[in-house]
């Protein structure tokens, strides 16, 4: 039992990291139906963003998180317009392509400037361990999953009831009509991965903070599971990218924990299918039957 | 003789009743009106019955053959198989494939020979592919579509564009024809020339037809009965000289002049 | 308050406008007619920036506008309810209302504006937080032009706005385009019903394979010969 | 004899001067052991891509586990070529991985294709990595994390040119077919299909098992030609990577995914001196060609010997002007 | 077509040599540590005049981390450029992909890393004539721990955490469960991609056990004895060569880098003049720390160069028969020769680590 308590606070600890990366996922997707597989790799950079200013500005956290959060928000910004925007009209499917390849530049560009090395991230905060009966908590843990639940609000905010959300709705269903609205789908887009990428560079920073490892290809692995994470939620639905990402983190824990690790990945894929067999749009989508 | 008996037939969407306890019979070789104001459920009611959606109570039931076929639980796909087709209020042509291509899809049930055969290209693959052909050319010259049959769907006029649509409706070798609002976006002008069309195929290809249209001048003048809902319900049923008698029609749909 | 000068539109090579010239006074209601593919949604997208002119020249109230982008047009006080409905999908009613709104800031003021869009198509306040995507035909044409009528436009510009409505409510729609123009907007108006069109319009043109072949006064454009046989069969 | 007709002499004679080509600069020497790796690494992602193109640009269904089955077909024949290695047992490796995989697409597919878009994506991903994860625990059969070495070297440039072009007349036959149509009518409009009594899930299905079927048989080309298979070698990266070629080569046309695998392995090949560097040019030239060429290099276009042999009695059809596709 | 100027192994006065490397890919952090010591090597000895006054010319390929480019960059550097031996690459994957191509070309591979003990041999037992080693084997290191385990930390039992997709580890398992006689309380997985081993850490945590095995590389071994350290696990932990980076004492932070012992090849803080002078070149050139791999391939270099001196020849062929019998190589990793089956013959350190630093070498030498 305590074995128990201590494996679901492992398995939201973990999970709250795949939210976090899937929230800005979801965002972006939302918007223009992009699979945006360079996510995971902004974050990396926002990583290195965060490694470099406290190794040689020698700051804080926060101030680490808000240069991170900056640079990678004009890095997402960059993106879209250059690699995205032109293609804003073509298939998803090209549109996703180019994703890849921008993946892979963020991914080998590094690795061409820094190494592809791991190294291990400055730590700026005491990581206090709370002993909790026999149970712990990282004060880390505790800063991410407070953060991640805490944007996953504000998004949800933003995009449900401002205006400037619901210009993003608008512009996602139509943009052509969003238009004739008045809306400037340009600058929503922009904003959206403005938005999306600065989460993405504080993911970086609180990541490689709490592991304490950092590296060029430290996006896939987590970028892939936060796709995942937020088509099983409902993709495009920000609470659903939260819950989808506490799921398979919850998964994952408990079968390593209490199941075959050999087999770990096959049966937390086996779950997912099932949900998704059983819920078609991801557990908080709704599945409309399109009107004819 | 009865063709299609629909009873009781039911569909709510949350706390909306869309369709709500319609009874309705179709004969052998009739045509059919509905109308109704928007949102009546006229849409909703083909989408019962062609099973795209499945009612919330009621029944449907096919006489085929002498037999009585029900339609609840089944694929849209095995309904048409058993000779109910449909167009679409918004039309749903394949639009990137050539207009032939597009009639020759609705013929492949009745001639499409098997994946092996397909694979593998028997004769029997190429008999039926010229077979196909054939007949898919003399449905669009029944419309006058044949010399277009080259061209790519959406490149089609909108006109020819609807009737592309019942062409590859009709190529499924129905028994029953639903349109929806196929005379929509169509001048005055084009939608006498569909009316004599809508006349002819009924005719010619042996088949009964329901028609949801708010064009008057189309409904009174093909349709031989004429069903009208309102708020998901059977408002009124008679001729088209009754329905146009008809005070509650007038109040709910017609309008005065 | 807009004028048209020797407009021409290419859609790649195909020429779907060719040197068109109109005009549209302050107070009006114009009307274009013509038969499927004449040009005459082209005409209107080009109007509010969503296709750009390959030649020519599109005056409002002063401005040059043919190079402008949607969001400045709609600012100037035009707005374009478009061919197909164009609902915002997955956006309830309300939303889609306040969508219209996007660019005013006067909130008591639109919630008036939405009242009044309310009163004039009763059924979309029962449907108010129903998903648009579900409305039936006829009621998401009457949320298209809701929501243009939120933006309180002075220029209305309406591409065949009875399509698919049930007879009652074309009257109707008629009736509230003739009460919106005498309450000070001014319509730009595409129909296929040109009989009913031509009826409340000042003055209306014919439209040709992208050209203007006829225009005059919406009733002697009625009469005329030409009209009568081409698009109402008579 | 209607198989004997112009287009398909036609064809035949092309894929025969293909061959003489081919043959000839190897015979000549052009071709030495490096150009004949990428020779026949193009063919194996030529099957590939083909197949994937089936399930992607026909039916319309995103698939991004195409390597699941590719290392079904390559662990199958390498088993069974490392206990008979000879021709036989080449044979019977493929067939036996062709068969595994298609079961396994039929029972995966029947549950999962009614999912759309990205859920399907991660469906298709799910069952590639359970393929992998079952790979990497069945010990001594498949050697877990290690994989199999010393795989009989039985497969050439030849047998994967006839395996090409076998796979090559077989998908196009099918997509030029009243099923392929049919499958077709699915991916622009499921719903208008269904009303023509097309039963949407049976085309699904049948273009996914198929692809994999398909896939397979790439996989056993690949494990008898390199000797060396693991189960990292059939990662999502390498179902990526299949798709990036169909993608490049425009989804839908067959002729563009065939052109498209050659391109990008002549551009592999071109690469590979620039060491680190490589994946950088490589990465931009993926963002610089997407941008250029959205569509692919083919767009939907096909090489088209019917056509050109018809010249003369069909007018030449109105191409329709460009349209901008909104994204589906 | 290929140029047909030169005769095998180049001519005249260079030396053709290639190297093929995971450059990029999920394993080029180890590929490029090789890469570099190599070059770094290959730049020594020609300015220490060459090889029999012949300058080395360095022809550098990636294998993208892929197996296939593996056997595509062999073929390439042994039929096109027609090099007189080959070094690399890091992992048994790629050197197994390559095996064909060499062995069809007849030209001599060595790799510094590749552990697997089928990579020298191949089905049926016999040696693959072309391939070599400088590396430990995997059986040998496994033997070498179960023996420290039981011996010098005098374990009764053990549990063991491994990347269930790497050969490396599943290797090295395998031997260690087979000599060691205590028990295995429990074998447990990840994947090489993760960071967080709290699950099976916590599984672990529970369990009566004097020694934890994790059959892995530094990136997660770094992170695991951090993770175990934080809660709780006090036991020893066991690891192969794959520690053998100064990264792995940064990620886990000095303070929990305490009863970690690892087989090493050399120690960074030897005293040895040609070590010494390895470490400072390498951080000048690449200003990193060198690593196991790193030496490795600075070794396997020298073998290459000693083979070429002793063969007098530098057709491949010649090559080959030269590292065949190689013996007496004094590298920075060890003193060895080839044995029949083409592997070193050297011994290992245990190296044991308190608070960070390293306290202790055991010498464990092969029976
Ligand atoms: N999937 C759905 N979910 C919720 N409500 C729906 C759905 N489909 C239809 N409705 C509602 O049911 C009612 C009937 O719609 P339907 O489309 O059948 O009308 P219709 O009679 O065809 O109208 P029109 O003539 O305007 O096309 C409408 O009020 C519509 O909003
Ligand atoms: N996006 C486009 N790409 C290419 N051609 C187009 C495009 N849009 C319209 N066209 C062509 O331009 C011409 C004019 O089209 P437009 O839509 O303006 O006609 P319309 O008068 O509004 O017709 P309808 O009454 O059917 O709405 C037609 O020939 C049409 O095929
Ligand atoms: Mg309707
Ligand atoms: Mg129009």
């Amino acid at each position: 039992m305590e074995n128990f308590v201590q494996q679901l606070i492992n398995g939201l600890s973990l999970g709250s990291i795949y939210a976090l990366l899937a929230l800005g996922y979801t965002m972006v997707y939302g918007i223009i139906k992009l699979i945006n597989f360079a996510h995971g790799d902004v974050y990396m950079v926002g990583a290195f963003v965060g490694y470099y200013v406290i190794n040689y500005l020698n700051v804080g956290l926060i101030p680490a998180l808000l240069l991170s959060m900056t640079f990678t928000a004009l890095l997402g910004v960059v993106i879209e317009r250059v690699a995205y925007r032109p293609l804003r009209n073509s298939s998803r499917i090209t549109a996703l392509i180019t994703a890849i390849g921008v993946s892979y530049l963020l991914q080998n560009g590094m690795i061409y400037l820094v190494g592809p090395g791991v190294r291990s991230f400055p730590q700026v905060v005491n990581n206090t361990l709370y002993q909790i009966g026999s149970f712990q908590i990282s004060q880390m843990q505790l800063l991410i999953f407070g953060t991640t639940i805490v944007l996953m609000g504000a998004l949800q905010f933003v995009v449900q009831k401002t205006k400037l959300g619901k210009a993003m709705r608008a512009v996602s269903i139509d943009s052509q009509t969003a238009e004739l609205m008045g809306i400037n789908p340009n600058a929503v887009i922009s904003f959206t991965f403005l938005l999306g990428s600065a989460l993405a560079g504080a993911a970086g920073v609180l990541v490689g903070m709490y592991y304490n490892s950092i590296d060029p290809m430290m996006g896939y692995a987590p970028g892939l599971k936060a796709f995942i994470a937020a088509v099983l939620g409902g993709i495009g639905i920000i609470p659903g990218a939260m819950v989808g990402g506490f799921v398979i983190g919850l998964i994952e824990v408990l079968i390593s924990g209490y199941g075959n690790s050999m087999i770990r990945d096959a049966v937390v894929y086996g779950i997912l299918i099932i949900i998704l067999v059983v819920r078609p749009s991801g557990i908080l989508g709704r599945h409309v039957k399109e009107k004819v | 003789m009865t063709l299609m008996k629909v009873e009781k037939l039911t569909k709510n969407f949350g706390g909306l009743s869309a369709v709500s306890g319609v009874d309705l019979t179709l004969k052998n070789k009739e045509l059919v009106g509905l109308i109704g104001p928007n949102g009546a459920g006229k849409t909703t009611l083909f989408n019962l019955l062609t099973g795209v959606y499945s009612p919330s109570e009621g029944s449907i039931d096919l006489v085929q053959d002498g037999t009585t076929v029900s339609l609840i639980g089944k694929r849209t796909d095995q309904i048409a198989e058993l000779g109910v087709a449909r167009t679409f209020q918004n039309i749903r042509l394949f639009k990137n494939l050539t207009v032939l291509d597009n009639v020759r899809i609705g013929l492949h049930n009745k001639y499409g020979v098997n994946t092996f055969s397909s694979l593998l290209r028997t004769p029997g693959f190429y008999r039926a592919e010229e077979k196909m052909t054939e007949e898919a050319m003399k449905l669009l010259e029944v419309f006058a579509l044949d010399e277009k049959a080259d061209y790519l769907a959406k490149n089609l006029p909108y006109g020819d564009q609807r009737r592309l649509e019942i062409v590859r409706a009709l190529a499924t070798d129905p028994k029953i024809l639903f349109l929806d609002e196929p005379a929509a976006g169509m001048n005055p002008r084009e939608s006498v020339e569909l009316t004599q069309l809508i006349r002819q195929i009924q005719k010619e290809f042996d088949l009964s037809v329901v028609l949801i249209e708010h064009d008057m001048s189309v409904v009174m003048n093909v349709c031989e009965r004429i069903y009208v809902l309102e708020h998901g319900r059977l408002l009124a049923h008679g001729t088209p000289e009754e329905i146009r008698a008809n005070k509650e029609v007038v109040r709910a749909y017609l309008g005065g002049e | 308050m807009l004028q048209v000068k020797n407009l021409t539109v290419h859609y790649g090579v195909i020429e779907a406008i060719k040197e068109v010239s109109f005009e549209v006074n302050e107070g009006e209601i114009v009307t274009l007619i013509g038969a499927n593919g004449a040009g005459k949604t082209t005409i209107l997208k080009t109007i509010s920036g969503l296709v750009r002119p390959t030649a020519g020249e599109i005056v409002y109230q002063e401005d040059i506008i043919q190079k402008a982008t949607p969001r400045a047009i709609v600012q100037k006080g035009l707005s374009h309810v478009p061919e197909g409905r164009h609902v915002f999908s997955g956006m309830s009613v309300m939303e889609n209302l306040e969508m219209g709104a996007f660019l005013r800031r006067d909130k008591k003021a639109i919630r008036q504006d939405i009242k009044k869009v309310f009163d004039l198509f009763p059924i979309l306040e029962e449907r108010k937080d129903q998903d648009s995507a579900t409305l039936s035909g006829g009621e998401q044409q009457m949320l298209a032009m809701g929501r243009a009528l939120v933006s309180k436009p002075k220029l209305l510009l309406l591409d065949e706005p009875s399509m698919g409505l049930a007879p009652l409510f074309i009257e109707q729609i008629f009736r509230i385009i003739k009460k919106i123009n005498e309450e000070g907007t001014t319509i730009l108006l595409i129909e296929q019903n040109a009989a009913v069109a031509l009826e409340i319009a000042t003055k209306g043109y014919v439209l040709e394979t992208g050209r203007i072949v006829e225009s005059g006064a919406g009733k002697d454009l009625l009469q005329s010969e030409a009209v009568q046989r081409a698009y109402l069969g008579a | 004899m209607r198989m004997l007709n112009k287009t398909n002499i036609g064809w035949l004679a092309l894929f025969l001067l293909v061959f003489a080509l081919i043959q000839g600069a190897v015979l000549v020497g052009w071709i030495d052991a490096f150009y004949e790796i990428a020779l026949v690494t193009i063919l194996i992602n030529v099957i590939l891509a083909v197949g994937l193109n089936l399930i992607i640009g026909y039916s319309g269904q995103f698939s991004l586990g195409h390597a699941g089955f590719m290392a079904i077909g390559a662990y199958a024949a390498g088993i069974v070529t490392k206990q008979i290695p000879n021709y036989g047992g080449l044979l019977v490796g493929m067939l036996s991985g062709m068969v595994i995989a298609g079961l396994v697409a039929l029972i995966v597919g029947i549950p999962t294709l009614r999912l759309k878009g990205d859920y399907l994506a991660i469906a298709t991903l799910g069952v590639a990595e359970i393929i992998r994860v079952a790979i990497l625990n069945m010990g001594g059969l498949t050697n877990g994390a290690a994989g199999l070495s010393g795989i009989p070297y039985l497969s050439t440039w030849f047998i994967a040119f006839l395996a090409a072009v076998f796979v090559i007349i077989l998908i196009a036959n099918y997509t030029r077919s009243s099923v392929g149509r049919a499958t077709i009518s699915v991916r622009e409009d499921d719903i208008a299909a269904e009303s023509l009594g097309i039963n949407t899930t049976r085309y699904k299905t049948v273009a996914f098992v198929l692809g994999a079927v398909t896939a397979s048989l790439a996989g056993s080309l690949h494990a008898t030609y390199f000797s060396v298979i693991s189960p990292d070698q059939f990662t999502f990266m390498r179902s990526i990577d299949i798709l990036i070629i169909v993608v490049f080569g425009g989804i839908g046309s067959l002729t563009g995914s065939v052109i498209a695998a050659a391109v990008l392995g002549v551009l592999n090949v071109f690469l590979q001196p620039f060491g680190s560097l490589r994946m950088i040019l490589y990465a931009l030239a993926l963002i610089f060609i997407m941008i250029f060429k959205p569509s692919g290099l083919l767009g939907t276009k096909e090489l088209q010997l019917s056509k050109w042999f018809n010249r003369k009695k069909k007018q030449t059809q109105r191409q329709p002007v460009k349209q901008k596709e909104a994204a589906r | 077509g290929a140029s047909d100027v030169a005769g095998e192994g180049g001519e005249g006065d260079t030396i053709k040599l290639g190297s093929m490397f995971e450059l990029t890919g999920d394993v080029s952090a180890y590929g490029t540590a090789e890469a570099n010591a190599v070059s770094m090597a290959v730049e020594e000895i020609n300015a220490g005049g060459g090889v029999d006054g012949k300058q080395i010319e360095l022809t550098e390929y990636d294998t993208k981390s892929q197996d296939t480019e593996a056997a595509s960059a062999a073929t390439k550097l042994a039929t096109q450029d027609k090099v007189s031996a080959i070094v690399g690459p890091a992992t048994s994957g790629a050197t197994k992909a390559a095996i064909p191509s060499v062995n069809r070309a007849q030209v001599p591979l060595v790799s510094p890393s590749a552990t697997d003990d089928s990579v020298t041999l191949d089905d049926s037992g016999n040696v693959q004539p072309y391939v070599y080693r400088v590396g430990f084997q995997d059986s040998f290191q496994g033997v070498s721990l179960a023996t420290f385990a039981e011996g010098d930390l005098e374990a009764k039992s053990a549990v063991i955490l491994g990347d269930n997709s790497s050969d490396y580890a599943i290797g090295l398992s395998k031997t260690f469960k087979e000599n060691f006689d205590g028990e295995i309380v429990a074998e447990e997985n990840f994947t090489a991609d993760e960071s967080d081993f709290s699950a099976v850490l916590t599984r672990i945590r529970n369990e009566d056990f004097d020694v934890l095995f994790v059959p892995g590389y530094y990136e997660q071994a770094g992170l695991i004895i951090k993770q175990a350290r934080e809660m709780g696990i006090e036991q020893p932990i066991l690891g192969p060569d794959g520690f053998g980076n100064e990264t792995l004492i940064d990620l886990a932070g000095a303070e929990n880098v305490s009863d970690i012992y690892y087989t090493a090849h050399f120690s960074m803080s030897s005293d040895e003049p040609e070590v010494k002078e390895f470490i400072k070149n390498y951080q000048e050139q690449f200003e990193a720390e060198p690593d196991m791999f790193s030496a490795l391939a600075y070794d396997s270099v020298y073998v290459i160069k000693q083979a070429l001196e002793e063969a007098g020849d530098t057709s491949p062929e010649a090559v080959n028969q030269a590292l065949e019998n190689l013996s007496d190589f004094e590298g920075i990793t060890g003193i060895f020769s080839f044995d029949e089956n083409h592997n070193p013959v050297k011994s290992a350190t245990i190296v044991e680590i308190q608070n960070g630093e390293e306290v202790n070498a055991t010498e464990v030498s092969p029976e």
